[in-house]
């Protein structure tokens, strides 16, 4: 593939997903401005709210490391963008599958840990630690899924994937159980309400965001943006069957996420421990019984 | 053992005087030395175990503070207040109480209290300093000599408060036709001993609101 | 060694920057972080200001915990002497562009407690507030009137200078501490050091420094960062 | 004198020369020097790295009727490549300031250059032995040079442990001499082919005897499940870089052995038609790897003592190893022989960062450091590298051999082991932050303050071994030949591999891309951070929200101890030792024997008991005297 | 070649000559033993030189065999004999006080030397008691148990008992076997051995084994050890778990290779071997003493002799004599070196600092015992598992697994020691008895000859190989002995 497509594929990746990201950002807020019957916020206003952010005349940083904290996690989420395979650009996905993908995930969540410790504050540490035990409790039904999902596809590239269910059916027809089960994970891996534990506003002052400030803070809004995408859009072409084109991948990948965020506004937070004991036994027990099928 | 009636273990107590007794409640004069031994009577003779409060009422008139220790018990849901005078003291040589923090553990803070708005010093409490007021160094503020108002004008730079907005509406006949403090001591019915008293002020006010109202059209 | 000052509002050269300006201010006008610091009855009205009945998100204003993350501080209610050394130090940790709402007529004069030893009076003495809301706990009506009016003194700030106060505190820092330091005492210091922040975004004017900088710098040791070093 | 003779004779007297003069100012110079010449002689035998053929030694000795003769496989190779590059590093670190320091401290320093040269002698001759018995002695050797290396730091602890792990040593070398006897009846030699034609005519318990010999043997030294107990505490009390020499590289000699043994020879196939009931020996293996990788992490997570962490992890890395090579396909095991030289890379780099931290601040333990980032920041970035390796994360080489084992789990279907592993990774993780976290960030303490780097004669050691995390991490393709040799000699199918990564049917793995694709991610975010946002003004560590709390020194405003209270509180239930109560139960069983005999010795009437003898064998003579005559 | 009846006969003149050379000059009195050992040890040489591969019998008294008292001189003999002269001049007591304990030292060699050579069964049996009787004798003269009802008076008396018990049995063993057989030469015995092979016959090699058992520290009958080595000098203890031991076990040896063939023979051995190593080792982990626990494991290095033993043929032999040897210089070294060493452990900490070099002797002796490769110990071990191995059958494999499970309790307690010694001494730690004895050279000497047997172990082990082959086949034996007569029913 030409060195044009390469950096047409490297500029609109992410901006599509930064774009998709907001629009999603804004459907959770507008979710749950409805169920607690408010009208919510207006149509722009994540867009608002980054501009405003990186707009701040002031900002504070703990040191070189706190920085590059923010960087590690804006560059993870971009670089996992770009390995997510979307309708007419999937060059560069081809090159690392599915498990890349997972770790490429968990590196974003090791730079924000390294620039809220430079932060010195232990209202962030004490939010990371939860935040990296919240990761250990839904990755390991995540990894089961996907596990689940490379067997019965016979291959880690998610291309393969999207391929195989266009030709059969979808997934979520084949593997029911495992795609409950995935929305079990999604729902503890963006980190709403049920298993919000580690920005627990009134007990750790929102944890790990306690002293991001100006375009710190805005860097993690883009990174909540992309996690919104990620897991709609990674969710989507495993078991929906991924769209051919934009028209048919994207509500897939809105409906895949206001599922969980609906249920997300209703439910008051777990404790660590019971976000391990819930995210452990169920959606794993689900898992392992559908995989006993496909197996 | 059976119940000993309360009025024959007050009157153990030299020096006091029972001035009101209801079912919940008691009210007890006693003289400053022999508070402490009534306290100790009741605690341990009739089952008023709960020091609810300390409170201390300055009469200036007669140079004395008053202490009045509440004393509730549990099983007969009775109250007994005692009252006593001590000497107001001067600043040269500060007023001064025995404490009865060995009696009753509460007694610290409401000594300690006492002490940081009255300056009367209760020897035995285990810890004489501030307690809320940390940043006063100033007279305590709750005696009567203190005069609030004239610290405040002289501490924070009292401006009128006149904005533009309302420069606008007086200009047009609107604003307050009637001065704060004649309201203050027109209106002003609390202290009024007399019914009349307070219909007559009533009107006044209400005579001075039509005279507003009627700049308004 | 007195620093030549620069003038105080700093123009802006090429003509793009207006564009880029103006999109700016009218993001910050649209999304506004909220800090409530609940230090008297007044913060009783907020609730209601957010949920169902009055809805403050849809002005785009979110509530948040940390002055860090917040751009509004919301000063509900009296302000003790004691509250007030943490009120300060909140408003110093704060990112600027910063506004300051004071909600209740106790922030305006003193309120009810005028005549109190202990309650400051005027809150723009120690710190330059941008609307004040008054009522003895003002209606939530009245507090969303009070932060569309914020909002519109952000959006067209460049026209009435209505929308950047915050800078007054940098510009006029001297009058400020000299407040803060009739109150507190002499030896009264923060952690954040607003001296070098001015010059590190260079608002500073003549009005900065003055007999109470000199009165700071007496007895703080500002509290400078730890640079990372190799050797 | 063949090549591998001059190789020999090198180290050997190396040895002596260091040994002479180890007490000398000079042995900082020699050591280093020494190891260099070492490492340069054995790139210079890499052609059997890359298909080459074998190196034979001409020394054979044949000493009661055995014969014994070495050679130098490409599997060797591998091995020794790496144990020298460790010494190497060890002993540059070992001879420069911190040297010094531990002179001061009364620590026997000479002593402690010996024991390294000693374990790197008898590595080598372990790795270059040619035959069964010479291979036993190389492991005798082997197993007493760490003792030597362990029993140097004059801590009582550390003593202890040490004799513990001499007793597992010698239970292991039993093991192993009673496999071998049992080969060596067979047909009376002791040549690698024997266990091969060996194990196929004996009978199955026989077999399953043999193989489970050998696994003992080679899971002591490996640190597996059950035997797990001594490695950590061992490791954790040898003196500075002798733990990070002895966690790199030592206990991967039960790697090579488990390679060159039950891999080689036995196989798959015998493998699979072994087995208890209805598991066969490879699942078996398979689990007690899979084990091995979970509950040493989840062990390391409680350590509030930065060297033992990193102990303990060493023991659960040596799962993966095991875990790679059982599955018996061409990236599984390639996994598992790649994920030995990550992982003697990043714990060698790990265990020096630790070591610099104590040779500045005194003391290794978690919950009385903190916000040496400012401080140290290149020792901080090397821990940085060693974490992200560690944890597998993309563009170190931890990432490579993770992704070769998870993909043969994934190909050959193990769901469950699968979940293991990743089990493993994610407690890795959770650890690495809280090792990094406690030592660099959060609030500086106040004895800190004035806490300089450490000099360059330890940084150099430990930049070089990040720098080799991190080439060997971006491009696979240079050592990945060597594994591929490393396959074919050992009868393996072989990797397909070029520079980047691993080319696999189904879904392969190019780093170069990877890497690329997340330094692009890094750019692209140091780009948005550096030119869209404003200035930012850097504040000092008491400049920090606390609720409106005026920060001061004397309260300690820094989270670190009980790092993980919800999974502790979660898992902290299973931990109550319970292979520590294994262990115990065998002491206690001795100790009850020993008691029953004691009382023997203390009979009081042992002439009554001969007695007794006598007249019974008279009765029983006269009844068949009586009968016989 | 008769001149070899001098080794018996010069000792024991010379015990019965030295009190009365020592009324006169003390001094003389106090070389005369030295003298006689050396004299026998050229007696020795020559014999060595002159037997060359074959072997000699001498008829004293010009008797023809039945009858008379015979001597069987091989290098078997020669070697064991070599050594008693060897050990007991090292062991000598130049300091001792009054002459009586010179001669019942010259009393003690005597019997040894008897015990070696001679061929009949009777003979031995007298020899065994002299040997016994000069033991008593040596202990009871031992300066500690001067001090009134001290513990080693006790521990002497109790050692009485066993062995005049054991002496009982032993004399009970050969009557019944000159009730069986009507002859007690070993040679003549070896060709009737059809008529001991019933269960009385096993149970006369029973009571023998037993009754021999006592001095070789078997395993039921060997309580004594412990307390009798805690109490008597160091160098007596060297002798005794060094040599002594080993002659009792030579008596049972002869018995079971010339006259017992039976298999059964081989298995009580077999099992009294392995009770004596696991008991020996069990103990010794709890032993707190050094001196208790090398006697411990002293047993225990005799039970595995056992063992070996119990492989048939010549390479039992082979193997039994290559342990027996390293036995002798490892525990004899490990006694005398104890000389400097004694006491509880835990004063013992930080004498690694005070001497290295015993420190460093202590390792090279501990290290071969272990079996750790470059040592002999290793390369003995090491056989003795293969024999063991092919012998095949359930026992040996037990047997097996017994000497491992102790190599590694053997590692347990004598590494927590090492521990000990290592450590940084504190307060309650002995400073070493700086005067210097020879004891100390010595332990040093046996350690030296230890490092130079490591670089000569296959020359040293065929030598030993084909000793063993000479004097394990009963049919050399008979011919030299019995030359009219053919072997009889022997197959």
């Amino acid at each position: 593939m030409n060195a044009l497509h390469l950096m047409a594929e490297l500029i609109f990746m992410p901006l599509i997903a930064f774009i998709v990201g907001m629009m999603m950002v804004l459907m959770m807020r507008k979710i749950a401005a409805r169920l607690q019957r408010r009208i919510g916020p207006p149509f722009f206003q994540p867009l608002y709210d980054i501009v405003k952010l990186y707009g701040k005349d002031t900002q504070i940083s703990h040191g070189l490391i706190h920085d590059i904290g923010i960087i590690m996690a804006v560059g993870g989420y971009i670089g996992a963008e770009i390995l997510l395979p979307v309708p007419g650009m999937e060059g560069i996905a081809a090159k690392g599958g599915v498990i890349t993908l997972s770790y490429f995930l968990m590196i974003p969540s090791l730079g924000m840990a390294l620039g809220v410790g430079q932060c010195a504050n232990p209202n962030g540490s004490i939010g990371i630690s939860r935040a990296l035990t919240a990761m250990l409790a839904y990755d390991i039904p995540f990894i089961l899924v996907v596990f689940g999902a490379a067997w019965h596809y016979q291959s880690t590239s998610l291309i393969g994937m999207i391929e195989y269910q266009q030709m059969h059916q979808w997934g979520i027809v084949e593997m029911p159980l495992l795609a409950i089960a995935g929305l079990f994970a999604l729902q503890g891996m963006l980190g709403k309400q049920p298993f919000e534990i580690y920005i627990a506003p009134a007990e750790i002052a929102t944890g790990p965001m306690v002293e991001m400030s100006g375009k710190y803070m805005g860097g993690l809004f883009v990174m909540q943006t992309f996690q919104l995408y990620t897991a709609g859009v990674l969710y989507a072409s495993l078991f929906l069957g991924g769209g051919t084109s934009f028209l048919t991948l994207l509500p897939k990948a809105f409906l895949v996420v206001a599922l969980p965020m609906s249920i997300a506004f209703m439910f008051p937070r777990y404790k660590t421990e019971d976000v391990i004991r819930i995210l452990w036994k169920w959606p794993v027990m689900l898992a392992l019984i559908s995989l006993a099928f496909i197996l | 053992m059976n119940k000993v009636p309360i009025d024959e273990i007050l009157n153990k107590v030299n020096g006091i005087k029972i001035t009101h007794k209801r079912k919940t409640r008691i009210r007890v004069d006693v003289d400053a030395d022999s508070l402490p031994t009534l306290l100790e009577l009741i605690k341990g003779r009739a089952s008023y175990i709960h020091l609810s409060a300390i409170t201390c009422v300055d009469w200036i008139a007669d140079n004395q503070f008053e202490l009045v220790y509440h004393v509730w018990s549990y099983e007969e849901k009775c109250l007994i207040s005692a009252h006593t005078r001590i000497d107001r003291g001067s600043e040269s040589n500060p007023a001064k109480y025995v404490s009865v923090y060995d009696l009753f553990k509460p007694a610290d803070f409401f000594e300690r209290d006492i002490f940081e708005m009255y300056g009367v010093t209760f020897i035995g409490s285990p810890r004489m300093e501030k307690f809320i007021l940390t940043e006063w160094n100033g007279v305590p503020p709750m005696l009567k000599d203190f005069d609030a108002e004239a610290y405040v004008q002289e501490t924070f730079k009292w401006t009128d408060y006149n904005p533009d907005w309302l420069q606008e509406l007086t200009d047009q006949g609107g604003g307050i036709a009637v001065k704060p403090e004649d309201i203050r001591t027109a209106g002003n019915t609390h202290n009024m001993s007399t019914h009349r008293e307070r219909d007559k002020a009533k009107a006044a006010a209400v005579k001075a609101n039509e005279k507003m109202q009627g700049w308004k059209q | 060694m007195k620093k030549e000052l620069k003038i105080i509002q700093k123009e802006r050269t090429n003509p793009l920057a207006h564009v880029f300006d103006d999109f700016i201010s009218f993001c910050q006008s649209k999304s506004l972080f909220m800090l409530h610091y609940c230090t008297g009855c007044g913060a009783i009205e907020l609730p209601p200001a957010m949920t169902s009945r009055f809805d403050m998100e849809r002005l785009g204003i979110q509530p948040m915990v940390t002055p860090r993350q917040a751009d509004i501080l919301l000063i509900t209610g009296y302000v003790s002497i004691k509250t007030l050394k943490r009120v300060i130090l909140t408003y110093e940790q704060m990112q600027s562009p910063k506004y300051v709402i004071g909600i209740c007529s106790c922030t305006v004069n003193g309120g009810m407690y005028w005549q109190s030893y202990a309650t400051a009076k005027k809150l723009n003495e120690y710190m330059p507030v941008d609307v004040y809301i008054a009522g003895c706990m003002p209606r939530p009506e009245a507090v969303m009137e009070g932060l569309q009016r914020l909002k519109d003194n952000i959006r067209n700030d460049k026209k009435e200078h209505k929308g950047s106060a915050w800078k007054d505190y940098f510009n006029r820092y001297d009058y400020y501490l000299g407040n803060q330091q009739a109150l507190f005492g002499d030896d009264w210091q923060t952690p954040t050091d607003i001296i070098a922040e001015a010059k590190l975004y260079d608002l500073e004017t003549e009005e900065t420094y003055g007999k109470h900088t000199k009165l700071l710098e007496k007895h703080q040791t500002p509290l400078l960062p730890q640079e990372m070093r190799i050797k | 004198m063949t090549f591998l003779d001059h190789l020999f004779i090198v180290v050997f007297i190396s040895l002596i020369a260091i040994s002479a003069l180890r007490n000398l100012r000079i042995v900082d110079k020699l050591a280093p020097v020494l190891y260099g010449l070492i490492l340069i002689m054995l790139v210079r035998m890499s052609s059997v790295a890359y298909g080459g053929d074998v190196y034979l030694s001409s020394v054979s000795l044949d000493l009661l009727d055995f014969k014994m003769h070495w050679q130098f496989t490409a599997l060797s190779w591998y091995f020794a490549i790496i144990t020298v590059v460790a010494a190497l590093a060890s002993a540059v670190f070992m001879s420069g300031d911190w040297g010094r320091q531990y002179r001061e401290q009364g620590g026997n320093y000479g002593m402690l250059q010996l024991a390294l040269i000693v374990n790197v002698f008898s590595m080598i001759l372990l790795l270059g032995s040619g035959d069964l018995l010479s291979l036993f002695i190389g492991w005798e050797f082997v197993s007493w040079a760490s003792f030597l290396m362990m029993v140097l730091s004059p801590t009582k602890l550390a003593k202890k442990s040490a004799v513990k792990y001499i007793v597992y040593a010698m239970t292991g070398a039993m093991a192993l001499m009673v496999a071998i006897v049992m080969i060596y009846s067979v047909n009376n030699s002791l040549e690698f082919k024997q266990i091969g034609e060996v194990f196929t005519q004996m009978s199955t318990s026989s077999q399953l005897a043999l193989v489970l010999l050998f696994f003992v043997a080679f899971a002591i030294k490996m640190g597996l499940l059950p035997f797990h107990l001594w490695q950590a505490i061992a490791y954790a009390e040898t003196p500075g870089p002798g733990a990070a020499f002895l966690g790199a590289i030592s206990s991967r000699m039960g790697m090579f052995t488990i390679v060159l043994v039950i891999v080689q020879f036995i196989g798959l196939g015998g493998l699979k038609q072994l087995g208890i009931s209805f598991v066969n020996m490879q699942t078996l293996l398979a689990w007690v790897a899979a084990l091995t990788t979970i509950i040493p992490t989840y062990i390391a997570l409680q350590q509030h003592d930065a060297k033992r962490l990193l102990a303990w992890h060493g023991v659960g890395q040596g799962g993966y190893m095991l875990l790679g090579i059982i599955m018996f396909d061409s990236i599984g095991s390639a996994g598992g022989l790649m994920h030995v030289l990550n992982h003697a890379s990043y714990q060698a780099a790990l265990f020096m960062t630790v070591v610099a931290v104590m040779y500045r601040t005194g003391t290794s333990d978690l919950n009385k450091l903190g916000g040496l980032v400012t401080q140290m920041p290149l020792t901080f970035l090397v821990m940085l590298i060693g974490i992200i390796g560690l944890a597998g994360l993309p563009p170190m080489n931890g990432f490579v051999s993770k992704w070769l084992v998870y993909r043969s789990l994934l190909v050959n279907g193990q769901p469950l082991l699968f979940v293991a592993a990743v089990l493993g990774t994610l407690g890795t993780i959770l650890s690495v932050y809280k090792l990094i976290h406690n030592t660099f960030l959060g609030q500086l303490r106040l004895e800190h303050q004035n806490v300089r780097e450490v000099p360059w004669s330890m940084l150099v050691p430990m930049l070089g071994l990040s720098i080799i995390v991190f080439i060997t991490g971006f491009m696979p393709g240079l050592i990945l030949p060597w594994i591929a040799s490393v396959q074919e000699s050992v009868g393996l199918p072989v990797i397909a591999h070029h520079l980047g990564g691993i080319e696999y049917a189904k879904g392969g793995l190019d780093m170069i891309w990877v890497s690329g694709i997340l330094f692009y991610g890094f750019g692209v975010g140091a780009l948005i951070f550096y030119f869209l946002g404003g200035k930012s003004k850097r504040v000092h560590q008491y400049d920090n929200y606390a609720g409106g709390h005026f920060l001061t020194s004397d309260v300690r405003y820094h989270y670190s101890n009980n790092f993980y209270p919800g999974l502790m509180h979660l898992i902290g239930g299973w931990y109550r030792g319970s292979f520590k109560w294994l262990e115990n139960s065998i002491v206690s069983v001795v100790s009850f024997f020993s008691i029953f005999f004691e009382n023997i010795y203390r009979a009081k009437q042992p002439v009554m008991l001969l007695l007794i003898g006598v007249v019974l064998a008279l009765f029983a003579l006269y009844r068949n005297l009586g009968v016989g005559a | 070649m008769n001149s070899l009846v001098l080794l018996v006969v010069l000792p024991l003149f010379a015990a019965f000559i030295i009190p009365v050379v020592a009324k006169f000059s003390p001094k003389l009195s106090l070389f005369t033993g030295p003298v006689v050992l050396c004299i026998n040890l050229l007696l020795i040489m020559s014999a060595w030189i002159k037997v060359g591969s074959g072997s000699e019998a001498i008829f004293l008294g010009g008797f023809l065999p039945p009858v008379g008292i015979v001597f069987y001189i091989d290098h078997f003999s020669l070697l064991f004999s070599g050594l008693i002269a060897g050990m007991v001049l090292i062991v000598w007591p130049w300091d001792a006080k009054e002459s009586r304990l010179y001669s019942l030292y010259m009393l003690l060699s005597a019997a040894s030397f008897g015990l070696v050579l001679s061929a009949d069964l009777f003979n031995l049996y007298v020899f065994y008691e002299l040997l016994a009787v000069a033991t008593y004798g040596i202990i009871a003269a031992s300066p500690i148990s001067k001090v009134p009802n001290s513990s080693a008076t006790a521990a002497s008396l109790r050692y009485l008992f066993i062995s005049s018990a054991g002496s009982v049995m032993l004399l009970l063993g050969i009557a019944i076997i000159y009730t069986l057989t009507g002859t007690l030469n070993i040679a003549h015995l070896a060709t009737m051995t059809t008529s001991l092979d019933g269960f009385a016959g096993l149970s006369a090699f029973a009571l023998i084994a037993i009754g021999a058992g006592v001095k070789a520290e078997m395993f039921p009958v060997n309580s004594w050890v412990a307390e009798v080595y805690g109490t008597i000098p160091r160098q007596l203890s060297a002798l005794l778990a060094g040599l002594v031991s080993k002659l009792a076990v030579i008596l049972i040896i002869r018995m079971l290779l010339m006259v017992f063939q039976q298999q059964a023979a081989f298995d009580l051995l077999l099992v009294v071997g392995m009770l004596g190593v696991i008991s020996g080792e069990m103990v010794a982990w709890r032993a707190k003493d050094m001196i208790r626990m090398l006697s411990f494991s002293s047993i225990a290095q005799l039970g595995l002799i056992f063992i070996a033993f119990s492989i048939a043929g010549s390479k039992g032999l082979w193997i039994g004599m290559a342990l027996m040897l390293h036995h002798l210089l490892v525990k004899g070294g490990l006694f005398l070196m104890a000389d400097r060493f004694a006491g509880h452990m835990g004063k013992l900490k930080g004498l690694a600092k005070h001497s290295p070099m015993a420190a460093a002797v202590f390792l090279v002796f501990v290290l071969s015992l272990l079996g750790v490769p470059p040592f002999p110990g290793f390369w003995i071990k090491l056989l003795l598992i293969l024999n063991l191995a092919e012998q095949g059958g359930g026992l040996y494999h037990v047997a097996i697994a017994t000497i491992l499970l102790a190599t590694v309790i053997e590692t347990a307690y004598i590494f927590k020691f090492v521990r000990i010694l290592y450590q940084k001494a504190d307060a309650d730690s002995t400073p070493i008895n700086k005067n210097y004895s020879s004891s100390y050279t010595f332990a040093k000497l046996f350690a030296l000859i230890l490092l130079v047997s490591m670089l000569f172990v296959s020359p040293i082990s065929n030598h030993l190989k084909d000793i063993a082959n000479h004097s394990a086949s009963p049919h050399i034996y008979i011919n030299k002995i019995l030359p009219t007569k053919q072997l009889g029913d022997r197959s």
